[in-house]
């Protein structure tokens, strides 16, 4: 019975709280938009919400841990497309069966996590550098390896499916919500679940709270960070696979500045950039922001200069409310 | 600024803090605080770990602002609103943790926020700068260089800085919190006939401490907090040590530890053989047996910590040899250290100890997270937080909740969670760097307790300490250093303040005493 | 100093001839390098070939340009992102005695000896009248493009809008807007404006990125055959689409005719002979009916 | 006689030695594209290499006080470009005279830096949010202002004399190095005279080593952050002015992902993004080092996509050596 309350505190400490606020953002921005234009308060219209969230979602993900331990991954973007090319690569090329060509991409952007991590735990590059050199790397060899090509998967349709087809409307017919968005949902599940109930969670906030203490408690430092940047290359693997699924085809010059979005999305859900902090539902509630206030903006014909300045200032205003509510 | 040029008998107000009030969230840190200050008075302020010591001078200090209460300073009624104006008032505040620079030199430290400036009133002189640092050192006999970064010394030496820094402001209120608590004796009776000049001088100076013998040496007044409240204020000179805890604790507590049984053990668990790292350590040697507590002793910058990180694979050692229960190990990270059944409680908590952002349970289990795992390396919630409270309650920990980020304790309640990380830990081995640095004396006498049970239990445990009644008191042998080099081992019986000293001084040559 | 004669370059028998693009990544880039490569090979010269990763970076390009005259070419090929920006560079090019050739939107200046290019506003009036034609001669269309500011995304854009507003009043473009070329961010793009505009008919793609977009957000919607959808350039997705009828057609360029005529221009005017100042590489509408005759599958590009 | 020993001491620590190390591996780059290619070594592509470096160069300058403090600014590439945009109205559309057009240009990136220096100090938003949504406010805005379109400064030829004139050769006929490159060395001197003699150095380096120390030893730590992210602005200013002058003209859609670049300049330099270290003769080297690898790569006619790999590989490769070295 005490663990319990303890697990309903632990949920509702204040980063429950803050989230609430990034929440209740999105809800005013939802209402605002809806009341503006009948257009953006239809069903295919929020479903085009969920599914342009789906992919700056998972990859926010990954960066929602790098982001805890107090690092950065710049190369989110392009590790995404190399996941992406190599998926091609295997499946379209090789002639791979689906989920091994799936597995594959996945375990791309694992690996180029892994050797980030392995570049800042192990060889101490700072984080920034790390990334940005692991940046320019993965966008040159998607290059490399696609030969500039788009590699479409036009022979296996199964593909186009797994992220755009839709298990539930299949189920309840008129309910198109495609898999993308479960896949999403179910990612982001899975992350929270690695954060608050894991080891890796757990040291995961520990090295971003005070790595030196974390050290000379006896953990294995170089090891859990690299882990940490190996689940985020995960992410944008996944991230990949569905960005490639959505388009059909693994296009090797895309990915450039997704980082940015990844980034922003987990600090407009509370994650402090120092570290320490941070929780997935801030990170999911971000990616929404993010992606309402683009399809709002667009939906009521702004001028795409004018939603630049707009989102900007948004981003500050949802951000500073946020800190508001705190300092009280 | 005029003082009235008049001794310690002067007994004319200077500082009335009264009815005094602050909340934090889940925590009444005061209700009702008083304190008053005369000028030219060494007045104690002292109290348990999170009586709201520290919380009432920082609000002198204008860094929190008090929910109600009123301060007078020189019979005015004041609001300070930032350091800034508490500075322009004439407070200067040590801060119970450290607060400097690290990349900057010793010099820009001291002055910073009033750079003297060359004729170009935007430049800076860091001539003038050094020159002042440098006049500075010579009236409090340091020995520091102004132009060292604040990140090469070791503790003890950036709270002399701190120290420095704080009398370089000409202040009429010197608030010093806990600022002997990294200091060795030499340094303490240096500091303190810094004080008495300054009480000569008529400056009013507020002193925290849990080293209440030293109340005696230096203090004039004495008041007493418990829970946020005031509780009493007494002629230090009138007030036996006894009333004085009593008022603090509430109830009447044994402040001499129990007497430490015979160890019957003679096996040896841990050896260390000419143990060498750069110019901090030169052939250490030294063995632990079970059941045994083993003092470390020496002056600041001895190298006692050093062979602690060396043993525990926090830093690198050139040469040297290391055993545990007859085995030779290669001990290369903490991690390794851990497996070997060697914990290490360090001296900074707030660097090297606690993972601040985290709350209570986690950190205590943060050094054996293995025993946390239900299947498959899910944390088990209910024993974490079984763990957590156990330890609450067995080390009195004062804490809202198991879940309260403990950068929210007070500086004793966050070391009590540092043991209680390691005592979770539950390594054969312990070193204890300072265990009781900043604790107060309830805890104190507790810790005493723990490193007891400890030893009855079997444990073998190194404390570090540069309180010598502590370790005279705590230890089965002390091992004494000096230089980097062990100067003497002496059993519980041949140990003295004197022996002690004289081993600690011992530069430049090594003598091997009696094992 | 400069030199008198570009050939003193060290070691380099065939003729050096850097081809600088606005992009390299593109399969339409790609195209024309291949077009280059083939006039390389044909008429022996040398060749390299490189763009700035986004039409927006006429700094980069400039810098590749001043790269590109350091090494003394034969003579250079140059598709500007900004061709009033490029004026100085062309002076010292020209005072190098080094002739520049422009190709794709051509270089805005008299100093290029001759530009082989598509004219993107005769171009883009064609895709207008078709638009307007599949539709039925009225109702809203809207325009998806990769850029703001790029030669090729304001003639394009200008081309289709200008031809619709000048002869189709019953005819409005309801939204332009812009993807950057990303086939994500057009995806997402095409479909809020379907959303925002529910009686929308047509649906044009400025290029092959843009076009992709619409072809998602077509297809995510439910929408195919209900919007009418064209397109520019080309590449196996546009390819396919057209023959599955969902997208109605499409304009496209001659990549690599524009690649190799400018190869063999930037050689003929390093060998000192007289060109036309416009080579006009030429158009074409294509669509489900001709997609596979010999002329058109010569200029299309998987 | 004492003091003078603490300056060389100063100027001589660990800092100079990594300035040194940055230094070598910037010569060893030049050996290496000189052994490969003689266009490499010669006169024009030195003054070419130095041109590419000015304006990233001074874009860096700010940055690094920035740094220094532990923020981060994310808006520089877009401020640099609503610089270039306002000059660009100032001299062409009001005709208003040279000077005062670009004084208009580089108080406009001022004002922009004091934006984010208020947004960061007083609202305390996170520096990396500020400056993303400023990012996007001075992208957006650069557009509207502009309408879209570049402006020329076809009827100032002075203008474009500023920057790409060549005093030195005036002077020295053959030494035809172009002014840009004297206002980058000039922009590095100021800017380093202001970090180490100023008292905005000194709390720029305390604010990054402990801002709550600094702040409890009552410095006004909201004035000056927010002067730090003004300089900031200002060198970001003079960036546009000088990209203006080089183009001859004001391109609104510049500057997105410079912003990387001047940071990887900064710390490929040795400043740590931790804060309270660094120095601006490391970021100057640090924007050579880029500049000539992307030239060497160039002139070498590598492959983009192979550039891009190798790149990525040698920015780690750089920061890695320097930390063997101090790891010694
Ligand atoms: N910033 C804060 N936020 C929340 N609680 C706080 C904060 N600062 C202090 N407290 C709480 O206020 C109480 C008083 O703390 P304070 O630091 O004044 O104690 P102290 O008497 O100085 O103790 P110690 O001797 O251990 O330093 C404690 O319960 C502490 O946990
Ligand atoms: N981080 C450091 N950088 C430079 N020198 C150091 C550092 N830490 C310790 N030293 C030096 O190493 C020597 C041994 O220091 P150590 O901290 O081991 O001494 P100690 O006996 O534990 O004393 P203390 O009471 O200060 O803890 C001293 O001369 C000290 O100045
Ligand atoms: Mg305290
Ligand atoms: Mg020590």
């Amino acid at each position: 019975m005490k663990s319990e309350t303890k697990t309903a505190q632990t949920l509702f400490r204040s980063d429950a709280m803050q989230r609430l606020m990034a929440f209740s953002a999105l809800i005013v921005l939802s209402i605002g938009f809806s009341v503006a234009s009948p257009y953006f308060r239809t069903f295919d219209n929020f479903v085009g919400i969920l599914l342009a969230t789906a992919v700056n979602g998972v990859l926010a993900l990954g960066v929602t841990f790098v982001i805890i331990t107090a690092g950065i991954d710049l190369s989110v973007g392009t590790v995404l497309t190399f996941s992406a090319v190599l998926t091609g690569v295997f499946i379209t090329n090789w002639h791979l069966p689906i989920p091994l060509g799936i597995l594959g991409g996945v375990l791309a952007g694992s690996l180029a996590g892994f050797v980030n991590g392995t570049l800042i735990s192990r060889m101490k590059i700072p984080p920034f550098i790390a990334t940005l050199g692991m940046l320019y790397a993965t966008k040159g060899l998607s290059l490399v390896i696609s030969e500039l090509k788009p590699i479409y998967f036009n022979d296996t349709p199964a593909f186009r499916e797994m992220a755009m087809g839709s298990i539930l409307g299949k189920i309840i017919p008129g309910f198109e919500v495609p898999n993308a968005v479960f896949i999403l949902f179910g990612a982001a599940i899975i992350a929270n679940f690695i954060l608050t109930r894991t080891v890796l969670g757990r040291y995961t906030f520990a090295l971003g709270s005070n790595e030196e203490a974390t050290r000379l408690s006896g953990v294995n430092v170089a090891a859990w960070k690299t882990a940490v940047y190996t689940l985020c290359g995960f992410f944008a693997g996944i991230g990949g696979v569905l960005m490639a699924s959505r388009l059909n085809s693994a296009q090797p010059a895309l990915g450039a500045g997704y980082e940015l979005d990844a980034i922003a999305a987990v600090v407009i859900g509370g994650t402090s950039l120092s570290g320490g902090e941070g929780s997935i539902l801030g990170t999911i509630i971000g990616a929404f922001i993010i992606s309402t206030l683009t399809n709002g903006l667009r939906i009521l014909s702004v001028p795409q200069e004018w939603q630049m300045v707009v989102t900007g200032g948004i981003v500050i205003l949802a951000v500073f409310l946020d800190i508001l509510r705190r300092r009280r | 600024m005029t003082l009235p040029n008049t001794s310690s008998e002067n007994h004319e107000v200077l500082l009335r803090m009264e009815g005094v009030y602050k909340s934090f969230p889940g925590v009444q840190a005061l209700s009702d605080a008083r304190f008053e200050l005369r000028y030219g008075e060494v007045h104690a302020l002292v109290g348990e770990n999170g009586a709201g010591k520290s919380t009432l001078m920082k609000i002198l200090g204008g860094i929190y602002h008090m929910d109600a209460g009123q301060v007078y300073l020189e019979g005015r009624a004041v609001e300070i609103h930032s350091p800034r104006m508490a500075q322009d008032l004439g407070i200067s505040i040590i801060h119970q943790e450290l607060n400097l620079m690290p990349h900057l030199t010793i010099a820009q430290n001291i002055f910073i926020g009033r750079e003297p400036r060359s004729k170009i009133s935007f430049l800076m002189d860091d001539k003038t700068t050094n020159q002042q640092a440098e006049n500075l050192f010579k009236l409090l006999n340091l020995q520091l260089d102004p132009t060292t970064k604040v990140s090469d010394l070791t503790v003890a030496k950036q709270q002399m800085v701190e120290i420095a820094k704080a009398l370089s402001y000409n202040a009429k209120i010197l608030v010093m919190d806990e600022p002997t608590a990294a200091l060795t004796d030499t340094e303490i009776e240096e500091l303190f006939s810094v004080i008495r000049q300054l009480r000569e001088k008529g400056v009013g100076i507020v002193h925290i401490s849990h080293r209440l013998e030293e109340l005696k040496q230096i203090s004039d007044r004495v008041t007493v907090m418990r829970d946020g409240k005031y509780i009493d204020t007494l002629q230090t000179q009138a007030a036996p040590i006894n009333q004085i805890i009593s008022l603090m604790v509430g109830r009447i507590i044994y402040e001499s530890a129990p007497e430490l049984p015979e160890n019957p053990s003679q096996e040896v668990v841990l050896e260390v053989r000419n143990l060498n790292s750069g110019k901090l350590l030169k052939d250490v040697s030294f063995s632990l047996k079970r059941g045994e507590i083993l003092g470390f002793a020496g002056l600041m910058g001895a190298g006692r910590t050093e062979v602690a990180r060396a043993i525990f694979g926090a830093d690198p050692y050139d040469s040297g040899e290391i055993y545990v229960k007859g085995q030779r190990v290669h001990i290369k990270s903490p991690g390794d250290a851990v497996s070997q059944g060697v914990g290490y409680l360090s001296e900074d908590r707030k660097r090297y100890g606690l993972a601040l952002g985290m709350d209570v349970k986690e950190n205590v289990a943060m050094a054996a997270m293995k025993k946390f795992l239900s299947w498959l390396g899910w944390v088990d919630f209910k024993r974490t937080a079984a763990r957590g409270q156990e330890m609450v309650k067995a080390l009195n920990i004062k804490t809202p909740s198991l879940e309260q980020k403990v950068k929210f304790l007070s500086g004793g309640n966050q070391q009590k969670v540092v043991v209680g990380k390691w005592l979770t830990a539950d390594t054969d081995i312990l070193i204890f760097d300072e265990p009781t640095r900043g604790i107060d004396v309830g805890a104190k006498s507790e810790i005493y307790k723990l490193l007891n049970d400890l030893a009855h239990q079997g444990k073998a445990i190194i404390m570090i300490s540069s309180e010598l009644p502590e370790v005279l008191r705590m230890s089965h042998r002390v091992v004494v250093m000096c230089e980097g080099r062990v100067t003497g081992v002496l059993n519980a019986s041949e140990a003295t303040q004197e022996s002690i000293m004289k081993f600690a001084t011992m530069r430049g040559s090594v003598v091997q005493a009696s094992a | 100093a400069p030199a008198a004669q570009a050939t003193e370059a060290p070691a380099a028998a065939k003729p050096y001839i850097p081809v600088i693009s606005k992009g390299f990544q593109h399969q339409f880039w790609q195209a024309v390098k291949l077009g280059a490569e083939q006039a390389a090979k044909d008429l022996n010269v040398d060749i390299t070939f490189e763009g700035p990763e986004s039409e927006a970076m006429v700094d980069k390009q400039v810098e590749m340009f001043q790269t590109a005259l350091d090494k003394k070419p034969a003579a250079i090929c140059l598709a500007a992102v900004d061709s009033k920006a490029f004026q100085p560079l062309l002076e010292k090019a020209k005072a190098a005695n080094i002739p520049v050739i422009g190709f794709d939107s051509g270089v805005d200046s008299d100093i290029p000896a001759a530009t082989a290019s598509t004219d993107n506003i005769a171009a883009t009036n064609l895709a207008a009248d078709k638009m307007v034609e599949l539709i039925g001669g009225e109702g809203e269309v809207a325009i998806i493009a990769h850029d703001q500011t790029s030669r090729t995304g304001i003639d394009r854009v200008k081309g289709f809008t200008d031809q619709i507003v000048s002869k189709y009043p019953k005819v409005t473009i309801v939204d332009t807007q812009y993807g950057g070329g990303d086939q994500l961010k057009s995806t997402d793009l095409a479909k809020a404006i379907i959303q925002a505009h529910p009686n929308l008919k047509g649906f044009f793609g400025a290029n092959e990125g843009s076009i992709i977009g619409v072809l998602n957000a077509v297809k995510e919607l439910g929408m195919e055959g209900k919007i009418v959808v064209i397109g520019y350039d080309s590449g196996q997705q546009q390819m396919d689409a057209i023959r599955a009828g969902t997208e109605a057609g499409a304009i496209t360029q001659n990549p690599v005719g524009i690649g190799y005529k400018c190869v063999e221009a930037a050689l003929k005017a390093y060998k000192g002979e007289t060109l036309p100042k416009v080579i006009d590489t030429g158009f074409y509408w294509y669509d489900k009916t001709n997609i596979d005759d010999a002329k058109i599958q010569a200029v299309l590009y998987k």
